[in-house]
């Protein structure tokens, strides 16, 4: 019986080993990260420079590999009705988002501050409405809608909705592509 | 061996102490305030008296079977004395199929008893949110329709025909006091009959498991005499009032202008949220956060700051107001009566 | 050998160096190969039901901490030991692990380890099927344990309710884990189920036709087949499930035509019979055990056996009681609560024959007898309130409340761990060839007993008193906080008489006193044979002459003679009298279980991530199946290199 | 009532299993366990005399226990004995006898305590603690209660 | 002034000569515009008057104006023998616009039957037309303006950023104006950043932008006379239809149903741009408008703030009734036809009740904006059903009586045939192939629900035909007095359709609605039917890819005009539906055709291409398609579009060669 034991003990701390990488994915973090922060804090704006913008980063996206945040950030995106807008992503009155296009960045902090800040063409500025730690959130889910960086076993189910697109598991990862004007520049 | 059935009743004196020294029995199934909870108490209790006698005869016979053949010498096994067993059990079996049958047939008029209540009932829609509970009271007339949440005010005696519906998981709604249970399944829409028979608070509380924090989703069932209902649902239908003082302005200016807008409802503002409770007469309510907190300016404010500290993974996020803004918003909170 | 040496004269070999070297022949034919290669490639049903029952106690102890730790959290209102977070993985973990890897599979194990003694052959039927059982049952023991202590433990309870379990509300993998851990354990379970009806139909011992096999051999029978459709229905439910999270089907998703209800239509329909292949092997061992203890055979047999299959078949006619709340339409609610009554009945006759046993026998206060009393009273309170809430108007106040955890776990430990734990004191020393301490049994039972009420009684009261079950916390405005410090008292004299038993299994494994083929004086054949018996387990399988084996047998009794030495070979008989019917030669230990062992997990492990996962995992798995099936010409040639 | 040691320790098990090692989880189970064994030996009360302390508030110490659960300053604070959520949003008060000031702004004396609890946006307009209608004799009582907290 | 019976009766002739429409057309011979008033007050801004000494005046010179063209040679319609009253009159003098050759609103004529008397071009000759020339307007969105046509200038206002040029006849660009609206206003108009067009009346363009402001703009030097800002784009108000002017008032509603609005119609002053009134669609009745004057048809209707009752708590504050629609007017009755847009939110469990005055038709007088009467097509609107398509005014006989007559083709399918005096349905007939209704009970005026397709929270309600645009949307029908048929595109559409919590969020979307639209039955998605009101059932019908999301042109010869979104400017025959012509443009059409004739004699056809609005959306705003609820839901049926198309906003004109 010893050594049976023995090897079975063996084998479960190995695959406790493995397996302490999943902790983080799947931790879950119910307060703010930090827990109160001021909107607009985290992420500023750079004077002018050629190019794309690339904005300054005082804190770092905390939940891009997190499967609760990210589906957090799932029900907070219809919550908060971004859905209104850009659909489930696939885009509506505002952008698509499952694309490879990023007119204002891919980065998290990018797209932070197009939450937190708007954009001039019609997305509104949701900063002081949308906590910090919320946006991060939607920041997360937002990526893995087209599969930024993001692992595949974190990203979000599908809702208990309509089937309104392709499992997201399924997605195949997009690269960005960045426009460097903003389609505001370019209208007359 | 006369100790496992000691071990037992001490168990049982132990645990009837503490039950006898509490007085809180807001949600005890023990103390029925309406028809069907006072029918479904009687069965429990017929129940009891049924099953108590064959655990204690069990018992007994257990232990007497084991005491008495310890020290005899060895039975041999004629065929009588099988025969004669065989008898025994063969009358035990047949007794408690008639026992059986006879429990049965109670619990099926039980069953029979609990469907339908007669009278025109109150119609009101319960839909389960994770954790809370959002109630609509409806009316033909449509501006009378009324939404409010956690609490679900009655008049007395009037049957009430409950709806019951779920927007996420699987919920169940259960007032001990009144009624069993019936579960909230999305895809689905259940219905439940109530009454409550002498006015009261009563407490209920989700009891299916509905996640993170299924421990934290209670609602009040408050049963009032006609005059004082009619009275409350007057004053529910009312839009919130426009505050009056300093500090209320600067309260409701502080939730139209943080994140509170983007979830929740008062009436006779510009907002419409309803991922959250309807919040236009919070401050007549008994309770905060689905039951978990009672509703006091302390409360209020701490739940408002950090309610993940309060309801681990509710879906409310924290909120970051400036001291003077919280103080204010509470005032404001408050004032919603 | 005591007994071998009745065998009679005639079996011998006429040469005693003859007779020597053949059976040191059998014996090399028998025996596993030395060393871990030997140890991982073994087949004999002993070691492999030695492999199980030790993996499912280590569950037993890992969820009856995680019962502890809740019972802390819960022991004071707004405690703050666990948050909800952590306190549903417990509780799914706690009931997960309770269920899936130790009742179930501890129950089949000590089948596989007895059935075939007790039908008096050398090993199961599918000795390599066998060994791939236990090796999914591993894998799943250590995923989930894994997954757990990683906080990946599944947090939607062992029902998994979907739309809570589905792919919108349990994010990340918690719920994967805990839908392929199910189907590893249904992987595990069928195969034992299979191991048992084949083994118990077709190989027991000539002469033990239909009405003599030993009750326990029956009960476990009527669980394989309870196994075979209960578990079915499972795998076909978790397939869904993971199904839906994985590539957006949508079987349970109300919105797409799915539907939430017909998870637990399919989940009950598994998970009612499941209390009952818990239940049916946990009879069969009392029903094993008394002869020995009362010294006189069980009153009843055939009235036993017909509750047992009456039970299998009623078992599967209830699970709407589990749903009444769902509002079932009253007539057909009526239905299961008359049938959930009726389920009563059988279960009242063997108690009642049990008794009847015991009344007319000569008790023996021995330890198992001690936990089989205890079992006797605890099980009536259990099926008291189990009629009880199969009641409609009963059940929808105390349906998901702590009444009903007090329910369940009268009859899960009053009903199966009770006898489990006599058995442990009835059999350790046929496995071991030791006795376990009486003193230390004595203490167990009794704190066992003890720290049982006194953690579940007071729980009926919580569950009157209003309290729903599955919550972390309660407001101490309603009053169940002293009831709630009694439980946990309780659950903590539980935990002590459990740390007595492991302390009396280490004492007896260093120094307990030798027990002897047949210490206790029973009447089937596993104590036939020495403790522990070898490898082939009987030199020569008896001859049954009566429904007790060893009690009727006679001094002259004819043994099978004639099977080769040289070869595995086992007897077959036939299905109602037991007449022999051929020579089997039987597989070879392999390493080929193992691989494809392996090879399923990596299918359905990376199932979770990917539906890729069936490609590659069917791979590995055919690597597996075809190295297993391979034809091996070498293998006479390499047996006699052995011999 | 557990010791402050044993709340430290058990907040650490907390942390731990915030942090989400998973063998440390294991080993808090087992944290726990112990823990709990050692709350039923009987391990000394947390607090200090609360004769003392009530007469250092002119208050009654138990009374000061129900209040502050009543008025929710466990909604806020983490009140040791007092059962309530696991919020930070204002200091814990664990240990609050002990300590030099009132909310940073008032030095630590029981009139001081007391007129902070009645109202504290009276003693430092810029906190956001709010005016909970608490008079001055359960302010007194609170009081009472807070300096058992050593 | 365009009394229907008479254009009935006098479009498809030719009698009245030439030389003198073009004189009266000239620029400096303002009086021919259907607001004679401000010519004879010596131009320059007029000041808002009593409505009974204009109408006098108007008509006074309109009945001069029609003496002098004639009687017409074809009598058809019985309005005809009657005498003419002062309104008739007037009405008159629209008719005299329309045949001159002009276009100076998109509807055409007030009463909205885009039919052009014209017939240089015709069924035989067709084939010939050549494009004369195009102009790229540099906005890439959907294009559904309709270009007009004044004094050889042709206008064209282009999608956000509302760029309003003017054209001349030979393709030269004579000026532009830049209203700049913000660019924040993008991120409120639901569905593409349409304008549906400007109007001309009295030497000055009215028309709307993005951002809720209307402007009027100077024709002659493309200067700005003045601007209001009507609605609040931070509440998601934006305006896309194109005004009407009637009676010197600029009538605007706005857009934002999808929004939480509250619907509204407000009156401008056509001077000054001081509103005058403001008729909301929901609230109390002084805020709908409603008085004493008020006789609603159906009892349901009537009744005290109903505007409130029917509505949950608060709800009607944010509860839609949008009005951007075509409007149209019937100067006899003085009463103004508006259409109501749907109640929001879409998931109609957050407004339980009949939603008045949503998804209905009102009819105002524009002077004070006092509703005469109120018909709901679609009480309760479950599917987005919006009430605003056009109601074209049209005098018909009915079962041996001569009725004056609404014909409203509806979202929900069914062709409404109603009485515009008092708001009786007369008939109500599927135009299309429909289940989420099974027919109109006329007594009651109420659509009779299919309730296995009733939605709900949660549950996905599978094919419901047609779909959330409806039969039928904006695209406007057009009404041939010679053929008596209706030319209406369409679209054959159906949907999925699950309901969501709606949760208002004020300028962000407030739908609550998951929708995944198909093609329906035949798999076809477009349609253009010549509709007979009288017998009830299509004269013909033609199926197309695309739904047909541009409007329709009837002329007198007897060619209706469409296009189609894969680019096809289509000429079909308008008795038998033969396609007589068609050219390909760059892009998809989605705009309004217009024609006209130029100083030189020559019959024009003028369209604008550029694919966009709600259906065009997949290419205009790129849209990813993998998602199929984008765009409301239209995406799932629109994906294969940018295959046959792409973006585009040019002007096209076309002539005999």
């Amino acid at each position: 019986m010893t050594r049976p034991i023995r090897v079975l003990a063996l084998a479960l701390s190995t695959a406790v080993l493995a397996t302490t990488s999943a902790c983080k994915r799947e931790t879950r973090e119910f307060r703010g990260y930090p827990p109160s922060a001021n909107p607009g804090s985290v992420v500023q704006d750079v004077p002018l420079a050629p190019g794309p913008r690339q904005p300054e980063v005082t804190a770092r996206s905390p939940y891009e590999h997190n499967a609760y945040a990210v589906s957090e950030g799932k029900r907070l995106f219809g919550w908060y009705n971004c859905s209104g807008c850009h659909s489930h992503g696939g885009g509506g009155m505002g952008p698509p988002l499952m694309d490879d296009e990023w007119i204002y960045g891919s980065q998290p902090e990018n797209i932070f501050e197009t939450i937190a800040e708007g954009r001039p063409n019609g997305m509104p500025a949701f900063g002081g409405r949308i906590g910090n730690d919320d946006i991060w959130k939607l920041v997360a889910y937002v990526r893995s809608l087209s599969a930024l960086d993001v692992p595949q076993d974190v990203r979000g189910g599908r809702d208990d909705h309509m089937q309104y697109k392709q499992p997201e598991q399924e997605e195949n990862p997009t690269r960005p592509k960045r426009s460097t004007l903003p389609p505001a520049a370019t209208q007359p | 061996m006369t100790l496992p059935l000691r071990a037992r009743r001490w168990a049982a004196a132990a645990a009837l102490l503490p039950l006898a020294a509490c007085d809180q029995r807001v949600q005890s199934a023990l103390d029925p305030a309406g028809p069907q909870a006072e029918r479904i108490r009687r069965l429990m209790v017929m129940s009891i008296w049924i099953a108590a006698p064959i655990a204690v005869a069990v018992t007994a016979a257990v232990v007497w079977a084991a005491l008495r053949g310890r020290d005899s010498a060895h039975v041999p096994e004629t065929p009588r004395a099988d025969r004669r067993m065989a008898a025994t059990v063969a009358g035990l079996v047949a007794a408690t199929v008639v026992v059986l049958f006879v429990w049965m047939i109670s619990d099926f008029s039980a069953i029979r008893s609990l469907s339908k209540l007669d009278g025109r009932p109150l119609a009101v829609t319960l839909v389960g949110h994770q954790w809370w509970w959002e109630v609509q009271y409806h009316d033909s007339v449509a501006s009378h329709q009324l939404t409010t949440a956690n609490e679900i005010h009655i008049p007395v005696g009037r049957p009430v025909l409950v709806t019951l519906e779920s927007r996420d998981v699987i919920h169940s709604f259960w007032v001990p006091r009144l009624h069993g249970k019936r579960d909230l399944i999305p895809g689905y829409t259940n219905r439940i009959w109530l009454r409550a028979d002498k006015p009261g608070a009563f407490r209920g509380q989700c009891a299916e498991f509905c996640g993170q924090q299924h421990a934290n989703m209670a609602l009040w069932v408050i049963a009032e005499p006609q005059a004082r209902f009619d009275a409350w649902y007057r004053a529910q239908l009312q839009p919130a009032a426009a505050p009056a003082d300093s500090t209320r302005i600067a309260g409701q200016k502080a939730f139209l202008g943080n994140s509170c807008v983007m979830c929740h409802t008062i009436r006779g503002t510009p907002t419409g949220g309803r991922n959250g409770p309807d919040l236009t007469h919070l401050g007549g309510r008994r309770t905060l956060a689905a039951g978990t907190l009672p509703n006091t300016p302390g409360h209020l404010g701490g739940w408002v700051v950090d309610p993940q500290g309060i309801k681990p993974g509710t879906t409310m996020p924290p909120n970051n107001l400036r001291p003077d803004e919280l103080r204010a918003l509470i005032a404001y909170l408050e004032g919603l009566k | 050998m005591k007994r071998e040496a009745e065998v009679p004269r005639s079996a011998l070999h006429a040469d005693p160096a003859e007779d020597a070297r053949d059976l040191r022949r059998l014996e090399r034919t028998w025996s596993p190969e030395r060393g871990l290669w030997g140890w991982l490639t073994s087949v004999d049903h002993k070691s492999i039901a030695r492999r199980y029952v030790a993996t499912a106690l280590v569950s037993f102890v890992l969820a009856g901490i995680n019962a502890l730790v809740m019972r802390v959290q819960l022991a004071r209102p707004e405690s703050h030991v666990l948050g909800p977070d952590a306190y549903n993985q417990y509780f799914t973990t706690h009931g997960t692990a309770m269920m899936f890897l130790f009742a179930v599979p501890i129950m089949e194990a000590v089948g596989i380890y007895f059935v075939p003694l007790m039908v008096g052959t050398r090993n199961v039927a599918f000795p390599r099927l066998n060994a791939l059982g236990y090796w999914t049952f591993l894998v799943a023991t250590i995923f989930l344990w894994a997954s757990f202590y990683a906080n990946v433990g599944p947090d939607a309870g062992w029902t998994a309710y979907v739309p809570l379990s589905g792919p919108q509300f349990s994010p990340g993998k918690r719920v994967d884990t805990w839908a392929q851990m199910i189907t590893f354990t249904e992987v595990s379970a069928l195969i034992g189920a299979v191991e048992i009806i084949t083994t118990a139909f077709k190989q027991r011992a000539p002469g033990m036709s239909l009405n003599r096999i030993p009750l326990f051999v029956w009960a476990e029978v009527v669980t394989a087949f309870m196994i075979l459709f209960a578990m079915s229905t499972i795998a076909t439910a978790s397939m869904m499930l993971a199904m839906d999270r994985l590539i957006g089907t949508h079987f349970f998703n109300p919105a797409e035509g799915g539907d939430a209800l017909l998870w637990q239509h399919l989940f009950w329909f598994f998970g009612h019979p499941e209390v009952y292949i818990i239940f049916i092997p946990a009879t069969g061992m009392v029903s094993a055990m008394l002869p020995a203890f009362t010294r006189r055979p069980v009153f009843g047999y055939t009235a036993i056996v017909l509750s047992l299959i009456g039970t299998g078949f009623i078992g599967f006619g209830l699970w709407v009681h589990h749903m009444f709340a769902t509002a079932v339409p009253w007539l057909g609610s009526s239905f299961f609560t008359a049938s959930s009554v009726m389920i009563a009945v059988p279960s009242g006759i063997q108690v009642l024959c049990w008794i009847a046993t015991v009344w007319d026998g000569r008790p023996r206060l021995a330890t198992p007898m001690l936990f089989i009393l205890g079992f006797l009273v605890l099980f009536v309170i259990g099926g008291l309130t189990g009629v009880m809430i199969a009641s409609v108007p009963f059940d929808l106040q105390m349906h998901d409340t702590f009444f009903v955890v007090a329910h369940f776990h009268y009859v899960l430990i009053g009903g199966a761990v009770f006898p489990l734990f006599g058995a442990f004191y009835y059999w350790f020393p046929k496995v071991t060839g030791r006795m376990l301490g009486e003193r230390l049994g004595k203490w167990n039972f009794w704190l066992f007993f003890a720290g049982m009420n006194v953690t579940f009684f007071p729980m009926h009261f919580l569950g009157l008193l209003g309290m729903p079950r599955r919550v972390y916390t309660y407001s101490p405005d309603l009053g169940w906080g002293p009831l709630n410090m009694t439980a946990t008292v309780g659950a903590f004299v539980i935990a002590l008489s459990v740390l007595v038993f492991f302390a009396n299994v280490a004492r007896s494994l260093a120094r307990g006193a030798p027990a002897g083929d047949d210490p206790w004086g029973a009447d089937s054949l596993e104590w036939a044979t020495a403790s522990p018996p070898p490898p082939y387990n009987f030199r020569y399988p008896p001859v049954v002459q009566g429904r007790a084996a060893l009690w009727s047998r006679t001094p002259d009794a004819p043994v099978v003679t004639g099977l080769r030495t040289d070869k595995p070979e086992i007897l077959m008989t036939t299905l109602l009298d037991a007449e022999p019917e051929s020579r089997h030669v039987h597989p070879q230990p392999t390493i080929w279980p193992l691989v494809t062992a392996i090879g399923l997990s990596v299918l359905l492990l990376s199932l979770i991530y990917t539906p890729w996962g069936l490609i590659w995992g069917a791979a590995a798995v055919s690597i597996g199946l075809i190295g297993w099936g391979w034809p091996d010409h070498h293998r006479g040639a390499r047996l006699e290199e052995r011999g | 009532m557990r010791s402050g040691a044993e709340c430290r320790l058990e907040r650490e098990a907390l942390d731990r299993e915030r942090v989400g090692g998973g063998i440390l989880r294991l080993a808090t189970a087992g944290a726990r366990v112990l823990l709990v064994a050692a709350a039923f030996a009987g391990c000394a009360p947390g607090r200090g005399d609360a004769a003392q302390a009530g007469a250092l508030a002119q208050g009654n110490a138990d009374r000061g226990a129900r209040l502050i659960r009543s008025y929710g300053c466990t909604a806020c604070h983490t009140v040791p004995g007092v059962s309530g959520g696991e919020t930070t949003v204002g200091p814990p008060l664990a240990g609050i006898a002990g300590r030099a000031y009132i909310a940073g702004v008032l030095p630590n004396t029981p009139d001081n305590m007391v007129d902070w609890i009645h109202n504290p946006p009276a003693q430092d307009s810029k906190t956001a603690m709010p005016y909970l209608g608490v008079s001055k004799a359960e302010a007194r009582d609170i009081a009472a209660y807070l300096y058992t907290l050593h | 002034m365009d009394d229907p019976r008479r254009t009935a009766a006098d479009l498809g002739t030719d009698h009245c000569r030439r030389p003198e429409r073009e004189t009266v057309a000239h620029p400096t011979n303002q009086p021919v515009n259907n607001q004679a008033a401000p010519s004879i007050d010596g131009g320059g801004p007029r000041p808002s008057r009593g409505a009974a000494s204009k109408l006098l005046r108007a008509g006074v010179l309109a009945a001069a104006l029609l003496a002098a063209c004639g009687r017409p040679a074809r009598e058809r319609a019985s309005g005809d023998t009657k005498p003419p009253s002062p309104s008739g009159l007037v009405a008159s003098n629209g008719r005299a616009v329309a045949t001159d050759g002009q276009w100076v609103r998109p509807t055409g004529d007030y009463a909205g039957t885009r039919f052009s008397g014209l017939d240089q071009i015709n069924a035989s000759n067709v084939r010939g037309l050549r494009l004369a020339w195009t102009f790229s307007t540099g906005v890439l969105r959907g294009q559904e303006a309709a270009p007009l046509y004044v004094d050889g200038t042709i206008y064209v206002v282009t999608p956000f950023p509302n760029l309003l040029y003017a054209i001349g006849l030979d393709g030269t660009l004579k000026w532009t104006y830049r209203p700049q609206p913000m660019t924040a206003a993008q991120g409120v108009a639901c569905c593409d950043v349409v304008n549906r067009g400007v109007v001309y009346d009295a030497g000055r363009l009215f028309y709307n932008t993005l951002d809720a402001q209307t402007v009027a703009v100077d024709a002659a030097t493309g200067r700005e006379v003045w601007r209001a800002r009507v609605g609040d784009i931070n509440i998601g108000e934006t305006v896309t239809m194109a005004p009407l002017v009637v009676r010197g008032k600029v009538i605007v509603g706005n857009s934002g149903g999808e929004m939480g609005v509250r619907g509204w119609l407000t009156a401008l002053d056509e001077a000054t741009g001081k509103v005058a009134w403001r008729a909301y669609a929901t609230g109390p009745d002084a805020d709908v408008l409603i008085g004493p004057g008020f006789h609603p048809f159906y009892p349901q209707d009537r009744g005290r703030d109903l505007g409130v009752k029917t509505w949950p708590g608060d709800a009607w504050k944010i509860g839609g009734g949008t009005a951007w629609g075509f409007l149209t007017y019937d100067p006899e009755l003085n009463l103004l036809f508006a259409g109501v847009a749907n109640p929001g939110p879409w998931n109609a469990e957050a407004r339980p009740g009949d939603n008045k005055w949503t998804a209905g038709v009102f009819a105002r007088n524009p002077d004070d904006g006092q509703a005469a009467w109120y018909y709901q097509y679609n009480p309760h609107d479950l599917w987005d059903y919006d009430g605003i398509n056009e109601n074209v005014v049209v005098d018909l006989t009915l079962g041996g009586r001569a009725r004056k007559t609404l014909l409203h083709p509806d979202r929900n399918g069914y062709l409404y045939v109603m009485d515009r005096t008092s708001g009786e349905v007369i008939s109500a007939t599927p135009f299309v192939h429909l289940n989420s209704t099974l027919g109109v009970d006329l007594r009651t005026g109420r659509p009779t629900e299919n309730q296995a397709l009733h939605p709900s929270t949660g549950k996905v309600v599978r094919g419901i035909c047609p779909a959330a645009p409806g039969a039928k949307d904006w695209q406007p029908s057009s009404w041939s007095p010679r053929t008596q048929l209706l030319y209406i595109p369409h679209q054959n559409l159906c949907m999925d359709y699950e309901g969501v919590e709606a949760n208002y969020i004020a300028g962000t979307p407030y739908v609550g609605a998951n929708v995944k639209m198909f093609a329906g039955p035949g798999g076809y998605r477009g349609l253009f039917t010549a509709w007979d009101p009288v017998k009830r059932r299509p004269a013909w019908q033609l199926t197309e890819r695309f739904p047909v999301w541009s409007g329709a042109l009837a002329t007198a010869g007897d060619v209706v005009f469409y296009g189609t979104m894969d680019g096809f400017f289509k000429a079909v025959d308008a008795r038998t539906g033969r396609l007589l012509w068609q050219f390909k443009t760059g892009s998809g059409i989605i705009s309004q055709p217009t024609t006209f004739r130029g100083p030189d004699g020559r019959q024009y056809v003028a369209v604008l291409d550029g694919v966009g609005g709600w259906s065009g959306a997949i290419v205009a705003a790129g849209l990813d398609a993998r998602d199929s609820s984008s765009a409301l839901g239209m995406i799932n049926a629109m994906k294969d579009l940018p295959q046959y198309t792409t973006k585009g906003g040019s002007l096209y004109v076309f002539a005999l060669p």
